[in-house]
């Protein structure tokens, strides 16, 4: 079975491919058909994945690489090939986990659109490009997959075609990310020049390997951050984070499984995948790329949970949220502790992908209302939902023991505070933590408690196909506490595959204790603060933010985003149109002047026969022609009809050659 | 004491200039006609003189462009002329100055 | 071939072409004109081409210079006008005749002496027409059949 | 048998002049297919494996000057004789099908007859020939049967390639005479040591340098271009753009590179530097355009500089390019020529299909909303917007990855400004795929039709290949590949 696999990798992102590929030739009326074909790629996927976990469980530090030649160019071989280490499969069965519960809940959410097919294929191949990035064997096919998954964000973001501010969130969402793409297209030439490989292991040879890391040199610092600058573009980190917010104008299935489950955790595991890059040449874990990961890390987390805090739209809330866990992610993989970082990915994938789909859920029920302002009291109407989102807000807030996030956050915790450099942001973290708990406990109060407001007029429960996905990913989000927990470090083993010495130490250092205050901490200012969220309280009306109440200027910035987008509109696309509009003046204008101008010298030079001419001696015969000879007009001047000028053209031209003749000679 | 190649061409020259002045500066085709006809007759003069100096001809080949040329500008002649004819039928005169009918 | 010859025959070949360019009268022209081709034909008897110098005598001014003559007459009418120079066109030759005398004196190579050469006898043109240039001959007889009929065709009256 | 690919065209000519109008595009595809199939022929019969010219035939044809009539394909010749044979059918069945139509194909019959004679001479100057025969059909394409502005749009382009061809010829006269010989391999192989010297050389060099410039074009030659892309309709943009602006590049592949070896190394940052110019500017300026084929128009010269770029990184400093490089910067030039041709013709293809649907308006604010009421067209225009815009998993990719591999090991700086031109290149596309398919349908373009049969017999298989060269691309490399080395050999 596990060899069988093995020779097979291919067939993971094949199976949605093709699913994708046939779902799409499908006619628009055929939706059952096309959801069921849709999901039992789906199925097929999860079920290859968990046949290809099976060996990596079976010996520590599994690895197994199968390469082919793409294509040879002159007499050079262009390899790529397909990977399967602990760490891809735990990505796999988590995207394909994951991207079940999504397409299920799909099958519900977009029952009335009438592009249901078409919503589905490109769900489908957006699976298979997400498989394909996890188990490339190849920064080449990791990167071809990788754009790939960029094209399915970009077609399924814009999927409400008819819907400008959808188009314009997809072109914003592509050109963002396409950006950090060049800089890892640039890092991936560089990887290429200097290594003569792009495939990661090639028993040996691989350039992730010790003898292709040698060849590198002081390059690999560079080469490491023009990586991390197209998984800055991708998993929306600062500050290329300007796209993520907006691509919440896709369905919201789409949100919980590309922008926070899946696509914008890719970027963090492309660092931990060519981790051995980043830490080339490491003293005490430290590195000057690893130091910019943890610094970029750190302002996108801090600066998106307090963004968080100010927003309306309960989906642009868990959009911030999902940029500042994936800062905290990349702080993680920044200090040294890619375990506990791609842990917190995989936690991350099933509470936000609950999030989301709860938020959907609510969508749904409110009838398309996204304003949390406008929800309230929903708690009695969908009672499924609530408790289901209630257990992954606690799970995103990092309450311990009973929910996955709190390990891992208390896992990160614990690494960032060994790191050598700086404490700085050890206690940072601690700032995100507390307004991580703060900003989901104001929406949880919002959406769920209080009294019904505007539009919760008719809602009800999501039906099944929809409450289903919503319940298996709540137990998700709990059971994998079980594997999470640094008591059992298996999960932690099974990812760096080496023994983990469980210290019951762990269990009462300060960092339990300090993240438990701290997420209680959020959890009750965010309780104080927000009690009376949504009704009149004082003399404050009911539609003003507590917060906004108290410190309006504080909260007209973060509301506005810290004004990010628009110091990007006044200053790097009112740069680069300007650029534009000045191409294309100069091209109308310069060059095409240059040209005019050596025609107009030959115009210039015919005049002047023609004036000769005419001044000559009898102007009366050519004063006929004077009124047709049309001096204007840019060419054709020396177009006279004179088969006189022509032969003058001629003969003069024959004297030039005559005298470059005798300058050569 | 024998003229040397380098006087030939320069009379050929001459004439070229000549042909030229012909065929540019006068209004009447035939004086084109004419002009052409002496710059061809130059050109021929040349192939003449340059075959005389040539080492060792062994092949008569300059001789032979020359009669070929004036085999075909015989021809040109007869065409020229004919046109001048039709032209001057067609539009009553001989001007050159006046048909600009291919003008651009 | 003696130098005195040699400047004669060119001063007079020159200015009977310089004649034939600047004459008002285009019958004088033309006249003219043919005087030029006899000088021209002299200079290639100067220079061992007697068969060629024939040839432009019988062509030239058998053929064309009388072809000259016959349209000026048909075009009669026109003649009469006051034409003048176009003085660009002097200028223009004026600089051309200047550029190749000096190129032509700039170059050394051309001031040699003519070697002694064999007499090149009608035999031998014969012989090399009718063998190495038997195709360009049949392609020059096949154009002047064809300017033949061309110059007809233009020429014929048209049917109303 | 290339002697029979270069002439059935010219047939092909005189049977649609004597044949009556209303068969002509019948009459014009068929020879179109009998020559499609012998360049198919010579495809299944070309030996990969072998060096240097097959097929050659040799004729004399005029001795005095050394001019033979001679004729052979390596890879590279082969490459673009199955482009030629691809884009030309393909052009034919593009609309709006002009007035004159009878008139129109025997042009375009000539054109393609001029084409595979370029790809296919080995001689200067019967390759000279080929490429002035070239010429002149566009120029009448352009200023019979073109839009708006045509008189000045073909003046320029006519002048503009003309006044090139003539440096260009004169710079051959002055190599010929130096060295007594127009036969490309025997030049190829005196370039090595510097063909001429001093003042000459350097006069040579511009010539041909401006005549290749104009023709593929290199910044800041292009500003014909635009105007007659525009104006042309779109077949002949199609052919334009996909085959005759490859004429540039093989020109400089194949005569330019190997005779000057010594003045590019010279100059070399200024050529990538103008390289780099194409790349960067000409997307910028497609970004401004409002008019769809303009817009098109701009994006061939960025690729075409692509082309530029990694051939002149090869050729300005082989002392530092790696065999690797050198055969990475050819084979992505040969595929980026192969690819560009068939994407770009596809682009203008779609944009004439809009035009003929909206009453030849072209305009980006004309259309709006064209997805919901033409998904097909929308979707498969798409994809050649991606193809395009060098998306992984379409053609256009592959050609760029090598380019960039090579010109970064190479010249590194000017690489990295370059890729600037791939990130506009993305947004002039999105912007375009926004304001064409979404949001709300215009009202102008509530009646269009979707994409009819015969469209989709055309679309269909040309976007298969995109996807196959894009997927498996080995068989193209297969093509070229012994070419690529034998050409590095010459730069090594």
């Amino acid at each position: 079975m596990s060899a069988w696999i093995l020779d097979r990798l291919w067939l993971i992102p094949a199976v949605p491919f093709a699913a994708s590929l046939i779902v799409l030739s499908l006619p628009n009326a055929w939706r059952r058909r096309a959801a069921a074909l849709a999901a039992t790629g789906q199925v097929a996927a999860l079920a290859l994945s968990v046949v290809a976990f099976l060996p990596t469980v079976q010996t520590h530090g599994f690895r197994a690489a199968q390469n082919f030649t793409w294509f040879t160019f002159g007499d050079n071989a262009l390899q790529l090939g397909f990977v399967l280490d602990p760490l891809a499969a735990a990505m796999l069965l988590m995207i394909s986990l994951v991207g079940l519960c999504i397409f299920v809940f799909s099958i519900g959410y977009m029952a009335d659109d009438k592009n249901f097919v078409r919503f589905f294929a490109y769900l489908s191949f957006f699976s298979g490009a997400m498989l394909g990035v996890v188990i490339a064997n190849s920064l080449l096919l990791l990167f071809i997959f990788w754009e790939l998954v960029g094209l399915a964000s970009y077609l399924l973001i814009g999927f409400w075609i008819e819907r400008p501010s959808a188009s314009a969130a997809a072109k914003k969402a592509f050109i963002t990310t396409r950006i950090g793409d060049m800089g890892f297209f640039l890092g991936m030439l560089w990887l290429y020049n200097r290594s003569g490989t792009l495939l990661f292991y090639d028993g040996g040879k691989g350039c992730l390997e010790s003898a292709g890391l040698a060849m590198l040199g002081a390059s690999a610092t560079f080469i490491a951050l023009l990586i991390f600058f197209g998984a800055v573009g991708k998993s929306g980190q600062f500050p290329l984070h300007v796209w993520l917010p907006d691509a919440m104008e896709g369905p919201t299935p789409v949100s919980a499984l590309i922008h926070a489950a899946t696509m914008v955790a890719a970027g963090v595991f492309l660092v931990a995948r060519v981790y051995p890059l980043f830490s080339l040449g490491a003293i005490n874990g430290v590195t000057s790329s690893l130091t910019v990961v943890v610094w970029i890390g750190v302002t996108t987390a801090l600066m998106a949970a307090l963004i968080a805090i100010a927003q309306a739209d309960i989906k642009r809330i868990l959009a911030y949220s999902t940029v500042s866990q994936l800062g905290l992610m990349m702080v993680s993989l920044g200090v040294g502790g890619v375990a506990a970082g791609i842990m917190h990915l995989i936690a991350h994938g099933f509470f936000k992908a609950l999030l989301f789909l709860g938020s959907g859920s609510v969508i749904h029920g409110c009838h398309g209302e996204q304003d949390i302002r406008k929800m309230g009291g929903l708690r009695r109407f969908m009672p499924v939902t609530f408790v289901t989102y209630a257990i992954g807000m606690m799970a995103l807030s990092g309450v311990p023991l009973f929910f996955s996030g709190g390990w891992t956050k208390e896992e990160i915790l614990h690494a960032v505070g060994h790191w050598p450099p700086s404490h700085a942001p050890y206690y940072l973290m601690f700032a995100g933590v507390v307004l991580t708990a703060l900003y989901m406990t104001r929406q949880i109060i919002y959406v769920f408690f209080g009294d019904p407001r505007a539009s919760v007029d008719h809602s009800h429960e999501s039906p099944r196909v929809m409450t289903r996905p919503l319940i298996a990913l709540a137990l998700g989000a709990i059971l994998l506490s079980v594997v999470l927990t640094p008591a059992w470090p298996w999960l932690h083993e099974y990812l760096t595959g080496e023994p983990v010495h469980f210290e019951i130490g762990r269990l009462i250092q300060p960092a339990l204790f300090v993240s438990l205050v701290l997420v209680s901490a959020g959890i009750g200012v965010g309780l104080w603060m927000y009690r009376k969220a949504g009704v009149q309280a004082g003399d404050r009306p009911a539609q003003i933010d507590p917060l906004e109440y108290a410190q309006p200027a504080l909260f007209r910035f973060l509301a506005n985003k810290m004004w990010i987008d628009e110091l990007y509109y006044r200053t790097v696309i009112a740069f680069s149109w300007m650029a534009a509009r000045l191409s294309d003046w100069l091209d109308r204008y310069f060059w095409d002047g240059l040209v005019r101008g050596f025609g107009a010298i030959g115009q210039v030079f015919a005049m002047f026969t023609t004036g000769v001419d005419e001044r000559g001696i009898n102007a009366g015969v050519d004063e006929t022609t004077v009124g047709a000879r049309g001096l204007g007009r840019l060419m054709s001047a020396a177009h006279s009809g004179q088969i006189q000028i022509y032969l003058g053209v001629v003969a003069i031209g024959m004297l030039a050659l005559l005298l470059l003749y005798a300058w050569l000679v | 004491m024998t003229p040397t190649l380098q006087a030939f061409v320069l009379v050929s020259g001459a004439l070229f200039s000549i042909g030229l002045l012909a065929a540019l500066s006068r209004r009447h085709a035939i004086f084109i006609l004419i002009g052409i006809e002496l710059m061809l007759a130059a050109a021929n003069l040349n192939f003449i003189a340059f075959w005389h100096f040539a080492p060792q001809p062994h092949q008569p080949t300059g001789v032979m462009f020359a009669i070929f040329s004036i085999a075909i500008s015989a021809a040109e002649a007869a065409i020229g002329l004919a046109m001048v004819i039709a032209v001057y039928r067609h539009y009553h005169t001989t001007n050159v100055d006046q048909l600009d009918q291919l003008k651009g | 071939m003696s130098n005195a010859a040699f400047v004669i025959i060119a001063i007079f070949t020159l200015a009977a072409a310089l004649a034939a360019a600047t004459l008002r009268k285009l019958m004088h022209a033309a006249l003219s004109f043919a005087v030029a081709l006899v000088g021209l034909a002299a200079l290639f008897f100067l220079l061992g081409a007697e068969f060629v110098g024939l040839a432009l005598v019988f062509i030239y001014i058998g053929a064309v210079a009388v072809l000259i003559v016959f349209t000026i007459l048909l075009t009669r009418r026109d003649v009469g006008k006051d034409r003048g120079f176009n003085w660009a066109g002097v200028l223009i030759a004026l600089a051309v005749f200047c550029g190749l005398t000096w190129s032509i004196l700039k170059t050394q190579s051309l001031s040699i002496v003519a070697p002694h050469i064999r007499a090149l006898t009608v035999k031998r043109i014969g012989e090399a027409l009718m063998t190495g240039y038997v195709w360009p001959l049949q392609c020059v007889g096949l154009l002047l059949t064809a300017a033949l009929i061309g110059a007809l065709i233009l020429v014929m009256e048209e049917k109303r | 048998m290339i002697t029979a690919i270069i002439f059935i065209p010219l047939l092909g000519t005189l049977a649609v002049c004597t044949w009556p109008q209303r068969n002509c595009r019948v009459i014009a595809l068929m020879f179109n297919v009998i020559s499609a199939a012998c360049a198919l022929g010579l495809w299944r019969k070309f030996d990969a494996t072998a060096t240097g010219m097959q097929f050659v035939e040799r004729h004399a044809w005029i001795p005095a000057i050394n001019a033979e009539y001679l004729v052979g394909v390596d890879g590279l010749s082969l490459l673009l004789v199955l482009l030629t044979s691809l884009i030309v059918p393909f052009a034919f069945l593009a609309r709006p099908v002009p007035a004159d139509s009878r008139g129109f194909y025997a042009t375009m019959l000539v054109m393609q007859s001029a084409l595979y004679g370029t790809f296919t001479a080995q001689n200067f100057v019967l390759w000279f020939l080929f490429y002035e025969m070239s010429l002149i059909p566009a120029f009448l394409l352009i200023k019979i049967w073109g839009g708006e502005n045509r008189d000045r749009a073909a003046t320029k382009f006519f002048l503009y390639t003309f006044l090139g061809s003539v440096a260009m010829l004169l710079s051959f006269l002055g190599i010929y005479f130096a060295k007594g010989t127009f036969d490309f391999s025997a030049l190829a192989s005196l370039g090595k040591n510097g063909l001429l010297t001093g003042k000459v050389a350097w006069l040579a060099f511009a010539g041909i340098f401006i005549g290749l410039a104009v023709k593929v074009p290199l910044f800041p030659f292009h500003t014909w271009l635009p105007d007659a892309y525009q104006t042309a309709p779109t077949g002949v943009s199609m052919v334009l753009t996909g085959v005759l602006s490859k004429m540039g590049v093989y020109g400089f592949v194949r005569l330019f590179l190997p005779l000057f070896p010594n003045e590019i190394r010279i100059i070399g940052p200024w050529l990538l530097a103008l390289a780099v110019c194409s790349i960067v500017f000409a997307p910028l300026a497609a970004w401004a355009q409002r008019d769809l084929k303009r817009m098109v128009a701009y994006l061939s010269i960025n690729h075409l500089g692509y082309c530029m770029l990694s051939l002149f990184a090869v050729a300005a400093s082989p002392a530092v390019a790696a065999n690797i490089d050198t055969h990475a910067a050819l084979s992505g030039v040969f595929m980026q020529i192969f690819n560009h041709g068939i994407t770009a013709a596809t682009l203008f293809y779609f944009v004439g299909l809009l035009e003929q649907r909206s009453g030849s308006r072209r305009s980006i604010g004309d259309f709006g909303g064209l997805m919901q009421r033409t998904p097909l067209l929308c979707g498969w225009m798409s994809v050649a917007m991606f193809s395009s815009l060098g998306l992984p998993g379409l053609n256009g990719f592959i050609g760029e990855f090598l380019i960039f591999k090579a010109s970064f090991a190479i010249a590194a700086s000017f690489t990295a400004i370059a890729v600037l031109g791939l990130l506009v290149t993305a947004i002039v596309f999105a912007r375009a795929m926004q304001s064409l398919f979404s949001g709300p349908l215009a009202e102008n373009c509530s009646a269009f039709p979707d994409l009819l049969t015969g469209e989709k017999l055309v679309v269909v298989p040309v976007t298969l290949l995109m996807f196959a060269i894009g997927i498996a691309p080995q068989f193209m490399f297969n093509i070229f590949n012994t070419t690529v080395v034998q050409m590095a050999r010459l730069f090594g």
